[in-house]
C-alpha cells in the first residue's frame, strides 16, 4: 500500500469522502452488523438500509435465489422504520468515524418529506440518498423512479426541507436513464447514485411457479455490470454533478473500471454477503492498482475512458 | 466469535454416491461451535461462487484422541452447482468459511437428562448436524435415540458411526435398510408407546418431514425443535433474505424471523411450516 | 425420448412449428453454416442474421468481450444485403426442411419495407421478424425499438406488403415493455420476440477506453436470462398474440422456464457458440423433461407459473 | 473435417510457472490438423465458461514412436479464469473441443523447399503453433531457424525440444537466456545478412512483436505470414466478431475478415494491425 495515492473524493455541498467506498444500500444492513469484520473508520462512508415512515415486515418467503453470476431479491424493503432508526441505531452509528448516508424510500411524496423531515434534526448524518427505484414494493419506489416528472417532484419536495447532501438513486428499468438523472438535478440533487437492480424472474419449473413469493425482484451483482457501467457512462455525459457508480462491483479493478467510466464514488453490495470484509479490501486494491499505475490520485481515473 | 476466515482443506471423503465428508482444519471454530449451527462455505475467488452456501457442522475432529479438536467436518450430498464444486476439492485446497452461525439445539442441562429423553430425526442428509450432537453429548449420547429415514440404503451415511454411539432406528422408502416406511411412522409409535416419558424431538431433514414430525410431536405435546433450511445469502443477519414466518408475531412487524440468526433451530410451536 | 410427447406449436398465421426450438437471429449466421454440426430438420425453425437493403462491414473490432455470465457484442450488423441473401443463402435454405425466418433490420421505415418487399415473391420463408432494437448501430433499431409509435408505423408500413407471419423483436431496454409489445400488436404483428441484448460496456482499464470500438454494446447470455424472463411473464399479461421468448437459454430447464413464463416458443443465441449442436440437443431436453413430468404435449407448459 | 467433441484429457504437465502442456485424446483430429490451425477448448458444462477459448495445437503424440498420433497437445500460459480453469485439469478429465479450425502457415513444397529458407519468430507463448510445423517439417525441420524470444528465460517453454530440431536463437529482455534483446533484432539482422537468399518468415506472438516482423519483413520484400489474435467466440466464423480490417479489400463490404475462419494465418501483406 502507498501512502502517496490521494483518495479523498468530493461529492458535492461540500461532502469529502475518505476514500469512493461506500457500502449500498440494503446489503450493509445498519452498518453495525460488519463491525467484527471491518473497521468502518476505513471506509468512505456507508449507505444503511433503506427508510421508511413505518416499519415494514417485508415479504413472504421465498425472498432470494442465485442466478448466473447474480442474485434476484425481493425483500420487500423490511426496515425499522425512521423512528425507531433514530432511537436504535443513530447514536451508535454517529459514533463511528464513517460518512453516514440514509437511504430514504416511501411511496409517495409523503412519504420522503416525513422521514426526511424526522431526521434534519439529528446530528451525525452525511447525506440522504433517496431510493425511487426499489422494484420490488407495489404502488412502491417504482412508479417514481421511472418518471421523470415524478423525480423531480420527489426530490424537489425533499430538497426543500434538507440542508444536507442529497443523492437521488435511479433505477436502471427505463428507457432513457439519462433523462430520469436530468430530473434528479433539476429537482436539486447534489449527486445521483446508479444504479439499482434490474427487474428479473426465476421460475421454479418444478412447482410451475415463480420462486420468490413476490413473482419478480431486483437482479444485483456481476451479472449486471456491464449494464451499470454503460449507465454510468451516459449518465455522465448527461450531468454535470458527481455519479455514485453501483452494480457487480467485487474487485479493485471493478471499482476502476467505474470510476474510468465516470463515477467519482462507488457502492458495493451483493459482494458484501460474500465477504463481510470486502470495502475495506477494496480501498487497500484501489490504492494498489494506483501506485502499480503511478496514479497519485484517484481523482485522476474519473471519466478517464470518457472520449 | 463468528469470523470469515480462508482456510485449508485438511482432506475430503466419498461416503458413496454422492455424499462427501469435507474435513476443514479451523482449531477455535472447532472448539465453540455447537450442534445445529452452520458454516457458510465458498470459494476464495468470488467470480466462481458469489453467493456461498450454508451447511451445518457435522463432526469436530482432534489430531488425536482426547486432544482438542484443530479441524470440523461437513456432511453433504451433492445437488447443484456449488456442491459439485465443493465435491472437486482436495487436501490443501483454500475455502472461504464464515462461522459458526446461527442458534443451534438447546439441550436439557445435564441434571435435567435422566428425566429427559433425546430423540433425534433424520431424513437424509439431515443428519448432518447429529454427529456433532453425539460428540457433545459424550457418554448420554448411549441414552439418544436416532431415527433415521432414508429414500435408500445409500441416504443413510454415517450409519456404523451412528449405531455405535446411540439407538439407531432406520427407515427406507424402498425397503433396502431398516422398515420399509416413512421414518415418522416408528417415531409416533415411539411416542405413543411409553406418553408419559418426558422427551424432547431435534429434527433435521426435508420440510415434509420436518412439518409431519412436528404434528406429530405437537399433537402429542411433546418439545420438539427444527432444524430449518432457507436461502441464505449473508449467514449473518443483513440481507433479509432467509425469513420464515412466526406463528405468534409480537406485532405485524415482527412476522418474520431469519433462519440464519434466529434459527436455524426453532421451537416446532415458533413457526409456520 | 419418449415420441408420445407432442412438440407443435402454433404460432399464429397458421404458421405450425414442428417444436417451439428456434435459433436467434445474429447467433446462427446462415443456418448453413451448422449443417455439420446438426440436422436442421431436427429444429422447429432458424432464425437468420439480420438481412438489410444494402450489404455492410459492420463495426471496426474489438466487437465482442465475455462478461460474467454473458456477452457483450458490437458485431454492428454486417451481413450480405438483401440481395445477395435471395441469390447466394436462399436457394440451398428452402431446401431444407425447417421453417426459414427472415429477421429484418434498417435504418428508417423505407429500409424495412425495401427488404420485405425484395422478399416477397421469394419461396421458403415462413415469417419474417422485425428487429427495431439492435442497441448497436446509431440511428439504427435503437431508436425505433423505443417508440411505441415508431413500432406500430414500422409494423403497419410492412404488414401492408406481406402476406406472411410478422414478428416483431423488442428490445429489453425500455421502461415498460408491455407497451412496446401492445405497440407491436396493434401494427399488425402476428407474434412478439424478445428479448434482444441490453445495452452494456465493459472498460479496458489498462488502456483506459471501452473495450469494445463502439463503446457500448449488447449483453446476452445467462446473465440475461432472470431479466428476460420477466420481461416474458409480463408482456404475456399485456398481449394475446403467441410470445417468443429468448435470452440465456443453455439448457432445456431453461427452455421449460421460458415456456412456462408464457412463452410459445423459444429461441437460442449465445450457447450455440458454445456448442454448435445445442438447438438439437435442446429438442431432445424437453421432450425428456416432458416425458419426465408427464407433460403429454409442450402447449401444457406455457404460461403454466402464470398466476 | 472440423468436428465437435467431448474428449478425454490424456495427461496435463506444468511447464514452469504458469506454463501448461495438455494432452487431448481425439486420434481423428490428431491425424488431420495442420500447423497454425487451432480448437476450441471448453469444459463440458456450459454453466461453467460460456464462452470457449481457441488454442493452437502444439504437438500431437503417438502411443509409439512410428504409429499414427492418436491425441494433441496445447501449450499454453495461465492468463485468466479460463486458462486457469484448464490449469486444474487431470488425466480422465472431459473437455469440449471443436476443431481443427482455420487456416494454418502454408509451406513452401517439397520441390521449393531447397531454395527456401523457413524461419519462425516467436514470442513468449507463441511459439505454441511451431512444434506440430516442425513435426510435420520431419526431416527438413533441422534447416529451420526459430527466432525464440521472451522476457526472461521461463518464457521460452520447450527450449531443448527445439533444440534437438533446429536452429534455435534465444533472445530474453532481461538477459537470462540469449541475447539480452528484443527477438527482432537477431530477425533483421539475420535477414540482412544474406538479403538475397528466398526466405519465408513465420511469426506468432504478441501484437507488438507481430507488427515489428512485418515491417522488418516488408521494407525487406521478405515474405512473412502472422498468426494473429484476436476475441474468438465460435471459432466457426458465424459470430463476426473475431474480425481484423484488411489492407486491400476488394469493397468496402469486404473491409473485415475473419481471424478464426480467413485466419489466423495471413499474409502480412494483406492485415492491418
Ligand atoms: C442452515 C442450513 C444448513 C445446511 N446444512 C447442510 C448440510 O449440513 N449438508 C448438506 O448437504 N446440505 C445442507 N444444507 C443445504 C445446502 O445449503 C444446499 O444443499 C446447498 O446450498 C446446495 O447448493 P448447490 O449449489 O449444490 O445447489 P443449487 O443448484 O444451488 O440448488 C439446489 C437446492 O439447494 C438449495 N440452496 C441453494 N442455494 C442455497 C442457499 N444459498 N442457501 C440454502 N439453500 C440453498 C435450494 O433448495 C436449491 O433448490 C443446509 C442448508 C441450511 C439453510
Ligand atoms: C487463434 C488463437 C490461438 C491461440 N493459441 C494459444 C495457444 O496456443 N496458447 C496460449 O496460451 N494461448 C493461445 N491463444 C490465446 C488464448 O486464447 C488466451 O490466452 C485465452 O483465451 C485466455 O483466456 P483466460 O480466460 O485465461 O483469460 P481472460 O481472463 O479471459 O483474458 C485474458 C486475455 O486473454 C484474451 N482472451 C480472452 N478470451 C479470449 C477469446 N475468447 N479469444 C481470444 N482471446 C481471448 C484477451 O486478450 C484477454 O485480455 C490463442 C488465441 C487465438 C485467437
Ligand atoms: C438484498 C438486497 C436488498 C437491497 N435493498 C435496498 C434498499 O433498501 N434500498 C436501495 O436503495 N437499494 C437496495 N438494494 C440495491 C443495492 O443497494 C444495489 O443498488 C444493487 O444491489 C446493485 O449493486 P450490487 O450489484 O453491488 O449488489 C438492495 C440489494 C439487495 C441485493
Ligand atoms: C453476436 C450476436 C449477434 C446478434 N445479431 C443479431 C441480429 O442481427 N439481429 C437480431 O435481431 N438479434 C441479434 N442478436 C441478438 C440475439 O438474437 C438474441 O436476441 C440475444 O443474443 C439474446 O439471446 P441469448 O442470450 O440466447 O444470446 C445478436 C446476438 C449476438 C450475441
Ligand atoms: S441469510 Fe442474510 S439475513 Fe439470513
Ligand atoms: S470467432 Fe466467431 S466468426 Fe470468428
Amino acid at each position: 500500500m502507498s501512502p502517496a495515492v490521494r483518495t479523498a473524493v468530493d461529492l458535492g455541498r461540500g461532502l469529502v469522502l475518505r476514500n469512493p467506498l461506500l457500502t449500498a444500500s440494503g446489503t450493509f444492513g445498519y452498518g453495525l452488523e460488519f463491525e467484527p469484520f471491518l473497521d468502518l473508520a476505513r471506509l468512505g462512508g456507508i449507505v444503511v438500509k433503506g427508510i421508511s415512515p413505518k416499519e415494514r415486515s417485508g415479504n413472504a418467503p421465498a425472498r432470494i435465489i442465485e442466478t448466473p453470476s447474480g442474485m434476484l431479491n425481493a425483500i420487500g424493503l423490511q426496515n425499522i422504520g425512521v423512528m425507531r432508526f433514530v432511537q436504535e441505531k443513530l447514536p451508535a452509528l454517529r459514533e463511528r468515524d464513517t460518512a453516514l448516508i440514509v437511504n430514504v424510500f416511501g411511496n409517495s411524496i409523503d412519504d420522503y418529506v416525513t422521514v426526511v423531515e424526522q431526521l434534519e434534526a439529528e446530528e451525525g448524518i452525511a447525506a440522504l440518498e433517496l431510493n425511487l427505484s426499489c422494484p420490488n414494493v407495489e404502488e412502491g419506489g417504482l412508479e417514481i423512479g421511472r418518471s421523470p416528472r415524478s423525480i423531480e417532484q420527489v426530490t424537489h419536495a425533499v430538497r426543500q426541507r434538507t440542508r444536507r447532501a442529497l443523492w437521488v438513486k435511479l433505477t436502471p428499468n427505463v428507457s432513457d436513464i439519462s433523462e430520469t438523472a436530468r430530473a434528479a438535478v433539476s429537482g436539486g440533487a447534489d449527486a445521483v447514485s446508479l444504479v439499482n437492480t434490474y427487474v428479473g424472474m426465476v421460475i421454479d419449473v418444478e412447482r410451475r411457479r415463480p420462486v420468490l413469493s413476490h413473482g419478480h425482484g431486483g437482479l444485483s451483482g456481476p451479472a449486471i455490470r456491464p449494464l451499470a457501467i454503460a449507465a454510468v457512462y451516459q449518465v455522465c455525459q448527461a450531468v454535470d454533478v458527481p455519479v455514485i457508480g453501483i452494480g457487480g462491483i467485487v474487485a479493485a479493478r471493478d471499482v476502476v473500471e467505474f470510476m474510468m467510466a465516470g463515477a467519482r464514488a462507488v457502492q458495493v453490495g451483493t459482494a458484501n454477503y460474500n465477504d463481510p470484509a470486502i470495502a475495506a479490501k477494496l480501498v487497500d486494491g484501489l490504492v494498489e492498482w494506483c501506485a502499480a499505475h503511478e496514479v497519485a490520485d484517484v481523482n485522476q481515473l474519473v471519466g478517464a475512458a470518457q472520449q | 466469535m463468528t469470523e470469515n476466515r480462508d482456510c485449508t482443506v485438511a482432506g475430503q471423503r466419498e461416503l458413496g454416491e454422492d455424499y462427501f465428508l469435507l474435513q476443514v482444519a479451523w482449531p477455535e471454530l472447532a472448539n465453540q461451535v455447537c450442534a445445529g449451527q452452520f458454516v457458510m462455505l465458498g470459494l476464495p475467488d468470488i467470480g466462481e461462487m458469489l453467493i456461498r452456501r450454508p451447511f451445518s457442522v457435522a463432526r469436530t475432529v482432534a489430531s488425536e484422541p482426547g486432544r482438542a479438536p484443530c479441524s470440523f467436518e461437513i456432511l453433504y450430498k451433492v445437488y447443484g452447482r456449488a456442491t459439485r464444486a465443493f465435491s472437486r476439492l482436495r487436501a490443501g485446497a483454500v475455502v472461504s468459511v464464515l462461522g459458526p452461525l446461527g442458534r443451534g439445539f438447546w439441550l436439557p442441562d445435564e441434571s435435567e437428562h435422566d428425566r429427559t429423553e433425546i430423540v433425534l430425526v433424520a431424513g437424509g442428509i439431515g443428519n448432518a448436524p447429529f454427529p456433532l450432537l453425539l460428540q457433545q453429548l459424550g457418554p448420554r449420547a448411549q441414552h439418544v435415540s436416532l431415527f433415521f429415514g432414508g429414500r435408500s440404503r445409500e441416504d443413510l451415511t454415517l450409519l456404523s458411526w451412528f449405531r455405535e454411539r446411540c439407538q439407531v432406528i432406520t427407515t427406507t422408502e424402498d425397503g433396502s435398510e431398516g422398515r420399509r416406511a416413512l421414518v415418522t411412522e416408528p417415531l409416533a409409535e415411539k411416542l405413543d408407546d411409553d406418553p408419559n416419558r418426558r422427551r424432547v424431538v431435534l429434527a433435521c431433514g426435508p420440510q415434509p418431514m420436518l412439518k409431519a414430525v412436528a404434528e406429530i410431536c405437537l399433537a402429542r405435546e411433546v418439545l420438539c425443535q427444527l432444524a430449518l433450511e432457507e436461502t441464505i445469502a449473508c449467514g449473518f443477519g443483513v440481507c433479509l433474505g432467509c425469513v420464515v414466518e412466526q406463528r405468534h408475531p409480537a406485532s405485524e412487524f415482527e412476522r418474520y424471523v431469519r433462519v440464519c440468526t434466529e434459527g436455524p433451530v426453532f421451537d416446532a410451536r415458533e413457526v409456520i411450516l
